[in-house]
């Protein structure tokens, strides 16, 4: 238990999953009360991880609110919780990205009839995936780690599977595969690492904590790191193991892409931090080139790739493949700044790639169809739909003022700071990025009025409440940033002494 | 001291032959009249261990395997006898629906 | 007044907010009101600063921390020194002017309350770029004014070419801004620190040669992209393809100037590098002929004055590059007044004629609109520099320290104040003199703008004429008012050399009207045959040199062609296919295995055999 | 010998079960009613259970006359057994009537072979290993064939009979040689000569065949052929029953032999039982997921299963109670995923198992079988928290600790290629559109047997200390003291 003596994390984490089964207790017809339910609960756990957030002592670097229980101990396996400066905004992002989704969903969710009336089992999984995800930032043993890591896919098929598009069943498999297979060898290196502990200290041991303090033999850290990176960079996900991602992200229903991109994606960026830097600072260091060259082609490709997307969605999905290599570039570069731009970014992309699905969806719901031609002038119709497009935009652009900017600057700063040809080819991103994003808002929004979009409805109830508080985020942490930079502060400082113990970056 | 080391070989070359039967004919009850004679070469190898090693329990163990290939005989004849009425054949590669 | 400073800021983003929010409920009286009595009181402000910072050195302002991480820390605060106060003024000071003409200009556009947000929003993130204390927040403003144009320049989406244009400044500008970044982040990994007064202050004990070049130059690519000097330009002409005050708030008097203003701000540094400064000067004077030799053949009359801007702009580089500081923020000023002005009139006459723009089908409109001619003579006299304008003073301060510095960087000035006479008189002479070519059914419609549109041109046509005196050469008003910033060094007294360049310089303005005058009004058959006679030459200019299709050959077609083949073959195809093959190989094993599994007991049981033999053999061996 | 020296109590369950066997026999010679008589073998198995969990709650008993122990290890195996055998006939209630199935031979066989199976987990002597190994087998070629109205039937229960005679052989000659070269036939004997004549080829070669005889049982490739079809030709409780007990009897007495009797030549046999895994998991998976047919899809799941839990028993001592927790979990969720299929089968057409098509839209029609079907699919992927992802994880960890690591890799790699085929069933019943079929079964029994299978499989994923705490150190009574 944690010092206060509240157990306010598995409060959080848990909660949903009550929820859950709450979802399932109420009858199979009463879709108010299960939406009623779902955003209930979405809500409270927004408000205790807001509560965890403040409850957080920024000036402390390491792990706070933790809790611990045991679990499996002939295994060495317990039930360890906590948060530190680095996983702290996660929290409350996720929890914020479900309530917009439960939100998003309140109109039926799912492109056939059957999908469309299965709101209990639909909401059931969503709950379900808050619990595996929250659980995934929250979790400090490596085992239990995996289990929400891996549970977490479970829900995550059902709900592209089901309530997604036409080529869902595709899309699933193969994300589903895929990222097993990523964390596959993530396993092996867990229990190696539980082994080492064992080997060391005589017992078997998965808590995060202790095994940071293992003193591991070469070339030990460079394989378990790669193995656990493998699964991180295929979450991420970093060139080239990518392919899953624009597939899964658009036969996604519009509150699972904006689940799976906001929240999700992050997973991935976490686990290069907590379990990559922070577990194997050597390993990560002597991986570093790779993985930077990897993040930058990333940059680059998926850049130009989305350039010439026909599919909006695909477009948006490609850019999020661009942002979150630089953000991996932050992770690998390791210094105070690219650190701090990598913790900001985090949270930013949540917002405004949250923000993005949903006109996009919302795109599709007035005109049935994704396709970029089949757009223009949509502007005109829908003054506001042309704002909140524009100011999500503008923050994916990294427009300064507004959220993206402030992470991308610090991270390229950073980065400049370590290998200043990376910086200047990651910068190149900017202007692809400007591009691409402009180019597309073009196209749908702005041009001749194409005759089918003439009568398109503007946002209005239900569209607006979903958007305005993300758009509210995009401005404010654009302008405020140190909301988060300040309390992650001390735990950016402790990540850069370490990276700088092991002789990073010339 | 060599008849043991005879018998041995001879009982190896008893299961062996069995062994062979069995990959080579055709017919279920050859079949498993191979596989009694690879029961009985073991029976050969206790029996002669046994009185070499003078102990009794591979005497004990000759009669358990005779009981057991009784049984054996009556469940597998069970079920030859069965397919039999299906078809009207003993021949085990004619039954061989399941596979893939 | 110092430390009201920040109300300068607040009144436009307080006409931001309630225009954005209520703007389309409150009525377009309303929302004038709101945008124009946002930028007057800011105006207000900024004149207060202006003389409050008189003779300072600089005073610093902090409004909050922006950005702490680590040893990366942003201030939100604001400079007030000469410089930055003297910009603000202007910038405040057109602004309104132009606001105000808006609302005649913009009277029965169905998005006037978006209008006016825009604008209002542009004026704020114009007066965050001059305000700034430090690199970031500069970049904030200069990216921030960017969006502004783009926004702006696109205002009529439904156009295609209205919005192409907006997404060509905007990514343009980004390239630009790209090497500004870059050159924020050099001076961070150099200094510690992006705030002015600590680089300047330790920018000689740490910087190299090399250091300070790379530093200038990066500054300087972002100058070229927001300033639109070579090889950056390309976007501005088609910027043309806003309302028109904003062509002349946006792409004549303020945003495009803020290369000059921030090259000026960084002086310190620049004075440091003798190489950026020489690649400064030698741009801007290139630029400043360049430009104006396609402003010559060009038939828009907003694109001449773009392209006139661009020439303008070059000699402010011009300026600055030779350390003219001061001479080059005279001309940003007196550039201001006219430039808007001729934006304005230019707007008058679409206004007038529905929109027609093309001076071809213009002409004789002296009679129709002789409010607007007048002004758009004042202009071009002033633009041309024709002596005692304004234009004539800056112009011919930065030609003389042009000479000063090197008579062949003079040469080109002096060949570019020539064409700027002839063809901003060419200008004027089509629109405005001889018999109409306009449609009749328009010629007949032709109206003078309201009063709310005519005073703005009037009060700026009297700035063009007397905002040169306040730097005139023996009383240097600006010079003296910059000097606490600038240091400039007082170039040798003028003597008997400067006068003579005076008159050469008039000379040349008054040679290139006269021949205007007789190319367009005397006989107007010749520059038809001079074009066909030259039809090579004149294709190369109304065609503007091909750069922009070099662009699209070079740069967009390639890129556009490798998107295409990752997008559309690469990705699915290779990346992808490796994946999905990898999974059909595990399915193809798969059926294989399954052919073994042939039903027979007998092969069955050799399967037992082989593997009895081997695990036997294995063990016995072993 | 005194009969208090017997220590009957030893062999309780095993007992118990005999008893049971018989007891149905005879009801079935007076009693017509089937569903009678399973409640009768039901009250049987329960009884099992029951005693073997207070003998494990208990204090430890003496062994049957060196015979057979009643040590935690077989205890286990007995739990595992008899859990696995309550489940099998609760989901043969219904189905035997709907089939049309002889409830008496039914039952009385499905009893004797499941105390065979008690008793070759419990054996200690070649004998006693034999005999229940021959007890379960010739129990199982019948009740393999019992379905006597259809060839398929017939077919698997002849290949089953020829192969497993065939195995058989190898097997008793493996003993032969064992007690040639160590003079005894008690394993508590052959361990102790074991050292000192280790290279004895005699002994080599009868450890060999042993390791064949029971790789067979456990349907190790490449001894594994006869099981898809056997598998898909016997009734689909047969199979479920035998996949789970067949297997676990066959990897109890394994364990024994290998880790027991022959620690000292660990060195020898984990590279064959090594390389018997790898062969194992990947051939079953990469066979299953070319099949349309889902029984035998389990078929071939079953195989990489036994693959896995091979990698356990690479990993020697360090991995008896990954494959004991393995054996346990496996027993839940496959006897489950058979559950499933029972209820989806009708009696005519679907005599070879039911097709993939037909789980199409399972969801929609019965959403709790379908719920129940899903976590079963999800468990034998090793998803998580799932009964299937902790047995793997304890077997992995086991071969990571025995220096295995390659083995582990293989092991996860393989679930992934599972993954894809279990996750199939999962679309179908899921994400495709309900086909038009007819109701599938409902029957509490059946009911009853899925959910327990299904909320074990969760509670074992959750909170899987009870059972990990109970294998734990199993090994240091290996032989019952």
């Amino acid at each position: 238990m944690n010092s206060t003596g509240f157990p306010l994390l598995s409060l959080i984490v848990f909660l949903p999953l009550l929820g859950a089964v709450l979802v399932l207790l109420l009858g199979r017809r009463s879709h108010a009360g299960i939406r009623a339910v779902a955003l209930a609960v979405t809500l409270i756990v927004l408000g205790l991880s807001l509560a965890a957030a403040a409850l957080f002592r920024p000036a402390e670097a390491g792990i706070q609110l933790a809790e611990q229980a045991p679990w499996i101990p002939s295994l060495g396996i317990s039930y360890r919780l906590g948060v530190d400066g680095f996983s702290l905004f996660l929290l409350p992002l996720t929890a914020l990205l479900f309530v917009i989704a439960v939100l998003a969903s309140w109109k039926p969710v799912g492109s056939d009839e059957a999908s469309r009336s299965a709101v209990q089992s639909y909401f059931f999984w969503l709950l379900l995936l808050e619990t595996g995800v929250l659980g995934v930032f929250a979790a400090l043993d490596l085992v239990l780690f995996y289990v929400f890591w891996e549970a977490m896919l479970i829900p995550m098929y059902f709900l592209i599977g089901r309530w997604g598009g036409e080529r869902r069943a595709y899309a699933t498999m193969k994300f589903f595969i895929y990222t097993m297979a990523g964390s596959a060898l993530m396993l092996v290196a867990i229990l190696a690492l539980g082994y080492f502990a064992y080997q060391s200290t005589g017992a078997w041991t998965f808590d995060w904590q202790t095994l940071r303090e293992l003193k591991l033999a070469w070339p030990a850290p460079l394989w378990l790191f790669a193995m656990f990176g493998l699964a991180f960079a295929v979450k991420v996900p970093v060139f080239p193991f990518h392919t899953w991602l624009p597939d899964a992200y658009v036969e996604a229903p519009t509150p699972v892409t904006v689940l799976l991109a906001g929240v999700l994606s992050k997973m991935g960026v976490y686990g290069f931090v907590r379990f990559g830097l922070q577990l194997f600072p050597e390993g990560l260091r002597a991986a570093a080139p790779w993985l930077a060259v990897l993040a930058i082609i990333g940059i680059l490709y998926a850049s130009l790739s989305a350039l010439m997307q026909k599919d909006v969605k695909r477009v948006i999905a490609y850019s999020s493949v661009a942002h979150l290599s630089l953000v991996v570039l932050g992770v690998v570069v390791a210094n105070a700044q690219s650190l701090a731009g990598v913790v900001m970014q985090m949270v930013s992309h949540g917002i405004y790639v949250a923000a993005l699905f949903l006109i996009v969806g919302m795109l599709e719901e007035r005109r049935g169809t994704r396709l970029i031609a089949e757009f223009g002038g949509l502007w005109k119709p829908a003054p506001l739909l042309g704002v909140c497009f524009l100011i999500a935009m503008l923050g994916a652009v990294g427009l300064p003022g507004l959220n993206g900017f402030v992470g991308e600057f610090l991270i390229l700063v950073g980065v400049f700071q370590g290998v200043r040809v990376y910086a200047v080819l990651a910068a190149l991103g900017m202007i692809l990025g400007a591009w691409y994003m402009l180019w597309t808002f073009q196209r749908i929004m702005q041009g001749p009025v194409e005759a089918r979009s003439a009568g398109a409805a503007d946002m209005r109830g239900m569209d607006l409440l979903v958007m305005v508080p993300l758009l509210v985020l995009i401005i404010v942490l654009g302008v405020f940033p140190n909301l988060i930079l300040v309390p992650a502060g001390a735990t950016i400082n402790a990540l850069v002494s370490q990276a700088a113990a092991v002789a990073w970056l010339p | 001291m060599d008849a043991i080391r005879y018998l041995l070989i001879l009982s190896a070359v008893l299961f062996s032959i069995g062994a062979a039967g069995v990959l080579i004919r055709r017919n279920a009850l050859v079949i498993f009249m191979c596989i009694e004679i690879m029961l009985n070469a073991v029976n050969l190898t206790f029996i002669a261990l046994s009185r070499q090693l003078q102990s009794l329990d591979g005497q004990i163990f000759v009669f358990m395997v005779m009981a057991v290939a009784a049984a054996e005989v009556a469940i597998g004849l069970g079920i030859i006898v069965s397919i039999f009425r299906h078809k009207p054949t003993t021949d085990v590669d004619d039954v061989s629906l399941l596979k893939g | 007044m110092l430390a009201y400073a920040w109300l300068m800021l607040l009144f436009p983003l307080l006409g931001v907010l309630i225009n954005a929010f209520f703007g389309r409920r409150i009525g377009k009286r309303a929302v004038s009101w709101v945008a124009c009595s946002a930028i007057g009181l800011s105006f207000l402000v900024a004149l207060g600063v202006l003389m409050g910072t008189a003779g300072s050195t600089g005073v610093e302002q902090p409004l909050f921390t922006w950005i702490s991480a680590g040893s990366f820390h942003v201030e939100f605060s604001l400079l007030l020194d000469p410089l930055s106060a003297l910009m603000a003024a202007v910038v405040t000071g057109v602004s309104f002017l132009i606001h105000i003409y808006s609302i005649g200009y913009m009277a029965e556009d169905p998005r006037y309350a978006r209008y006016f947000t825009y604008l209002n929003l542009f004026v704020f993130a114009m007066l965050i770029l001059v305000l700034a204390n430090n690199y970031l927040m500069m970049y904030v403003g200069w990216e921030g004014v960017g969006l502004c144009s783009y926004l702006l320049i696109g205002f009529w989406f439904e156009r295609k070419a209205a919005a192409d244009a907006g997404k060509k400044a905007f990514i343009v500008n980004r390239v630009g801004d790209m090497g500004f970044a870059l050159g924020i982040m050099l001076i961070f990994a150099m200094f510690g620190t992006l705030q002015f007064s600590e680089v300047f202050r330790r920018a000689p004990g740490i910087l190299g040669p090399a250091a300070v070049t790379a530093i200038t130059l990066l500054l300087f690519v972002g100058a070229t992209g927001k300033s639109a000097q070579i090889p950056l330009y390309i976007w501005l002409p088609d910027a043309m393809e806003g309302p028109t005050p904003v062509s002349a708030l946006i792409h004549a008097a303020t945003m495009v100037t803020a290369g000059v203003y921030m090259v000026a701000r960084n002086h310190v540094l620049f004075d440091m590098a003798p190489t950026t400064a020489a690649v400064v000067a030698s741009i801007g004077a290139a630029t400043a002929f360049f430009a104006a030799t396609m402003a010559l053949v060009e038939k828009d009359l907003k694109r001449i004055l773009a392209y006139s801007t661009i020439s303008q702009l070059g000699y402010m580089f011009l300026a600055v590059g030779v350390g003219a500081y001061a001479a080059g923020m005279f001309h940003l000023t007196t550039h201001a007044f006219f430039k808007a002005l001729l934006f304005l009139a230019a707007g008058s006459v679409m206004h007038a004629m529905a929109g027609e723009i093309n001076i071809q089908k213009l002409g004789g409109l002296r009679e129709k609109l002789p409010r607007t001619y007048a002004v758009f003579a004042v202009g071009a006299a002033a633009l041309a520099g024709v002596p005692l304008f304004s234009g004539f003073f800056s112009k011919d301060e930065i030609l003389w320290r042009a000479f000063l510095h090197s008579p062949v960087l003079w040469l080109v000035g002096l060949g570019t104040a020539f064409l700027t006479a002839v063809y901003i008189f060419r200008a004027l002479f089509v629109t405005f003199w001889g018999e109409t070519r306009a449609e009749k059914k328009l010629w007949e419609h032709a109206h003078e703008a309201p009063a709310v549109m005519s005073i703005p041109m009037l009060i700026l046509a009297v700035l063009a004429v007397i905002g040169g005196y306040i730097g005139l050469p023996r009383l240097s008003l600006v010079e003296g008012y910059l000097e606490p910033v600038l240091h400039a060094e007082h170039a040798a007294e003028a003597g008997a050399t400067e006068w003579v360049l005076l008159a050469v310089s008039a000379l040349i303005a008054l040679g290139g009207i006269a021949l205007a005058y007789y190319l367009y009004v005397v006989r107007p058959a010749v520059p038809a045959n001079l074009s066909k006679q030259f039809a090579p030459l004149y294709t190369l200019l109304s065609r503007k040199y091909y750069v922009d299709e070099f662009y699209m050959a070079v740069v967009v077609e390639p890129l556009r062609q490798v998107g295409r083949f990752i997008a559309e073959l690469f990705d699915p195809r290779v990346v992808d296919g490796a994946v999905n093959g990898l999974a059909r190989l595990a399915g193809v094993c798969g059926e294989g295995l399954g052919t073994l599994q042939n039903g027979r007991v007998r092969s069955y049981a050799l399967s037992i055999l082989v593997g009895v033999v081997i695990i036997l053999g294995y063990f016995l061996l072993r | 010998m005194n009969i208090a020296d017997v220590q009957i109590v030893s062999i309780l369950p095993q007992t118990l079960l005999l008893a049971a066997a018989l007891v149905v026999f005879l009801a079935d010679l007076v009693w017509k009613d089937r569903k009678g008589i399973g409640l009768l073998a039901l009250a049987g198995v329960l009884a099992t259970f029951v005693a073997t969990v207070v003998m494990l709650a208990g204090p430890g008993v003496p062994t049957f006359q060196h015979m057979a122990a009643a040590d935690r290890f077989a205890l286990v195996i007995s739990l595992v057994m008899s859990a696995a055998a309550v489940l099998a006939v609760l989901v043969s209630l219904d189905y035997i009537v709907r089939v049309d199935l002889p409830a008496g031979e039914y039952y009385g066989l499905l009893l004797l072979a499941a105390s065979g199976m008690m008793f070759l987990g419990a054996a200690t002597h070649l004998m006693t290993l034999f005999l229940s190994l021959e007890i379960l087998s010739i129990a199982l070629y019948a009740l393999a064939g019992i379905r006597t109205t259809d060839i398929r039937a017939g077919e698997a229960a002849l290949k089953y009979f020829l192969l497993g005679a065939f195995a058989s052989a190898f097997l008793l000659y493996g003993m032969a040689l064992l007690y040639g070269a160590t003079g005894t036939t008690s394993l508590a004997g052959i361990a102790a000569a074991v050292p000192s004549v280790q290279t004895d080829p005699m002994l080599i070669a009868g450890l060999a065949l042993l390791l064949i005889g029971f790789a067979f049982k456990v349907a190790a490739v490449p001894f594994h052929m006869w099981t898809p079809d056997v598998y898909q030709g016997a009734p689909s409780s047969v199979t479920a029953f035998m996949s789970v007990g067949a297997k676990a009897a066959g990897f109890a007495a394994l364990v024994r032999v290998l880790v027991a009797v022959f620690p000292t030549l660990y060195a020898w046999w984990v590279w064959p039982v090594g390389v018997l895994a790898v062969l194992t998991m990947t051939w079953g998976n990469l066979a299953a997921l070319a099949q349309g047919n889902v029984k035998r899809m389990l078929a071939y799941s079953s195989i990489a299963h036994a693959g896995y839990i091979l990698v356990g028993v690479a990993a020697g001592e360090a991995g008896v109670s990954g494959v004991l927790f393995y054996l346990m979990a496996y027993a839940l969720m496959n006897i489950g995923a058979f559950a499933v299929l029972i209820a989806l089968e009708r009696a005519e057409e679907d005599a070879a198992g039911v097709e993939l098509e037909r789980m199409r839209g399972l969801f929609h029609r019965r959403p709790w079988l379908a719920a129940a079907m899903t976590v079963f699919m999800f468990s034998l992927a090793g998803m998580p928290p799932l009964a299937g992802f902790f047995g793997k994880l304890y077997v992995f960890s086991a071969a990571v600790r025995s220096g295995l690591l390659v083995l582990a890799i293989i092991g996860v790699i393989n679930s992934v290629i599972s993954a894809y085929y279990y996750l199939r069933v999962v679309a179908r019943m899921a994400l495709a559109a309900p086909a038009e079929e007819a109701e599938p079964a409902r029957c509490p029994a059946l009911t009853i047997g899925t959910g327990i299978a299904a909320v074990g499989t969760v509670l074992l994923g959750i909170y899987p200390t009870w059972l990990l705490n109970l294998v734990q150190g199993t090994l240091a009574v290996l032989f019952g003291g």
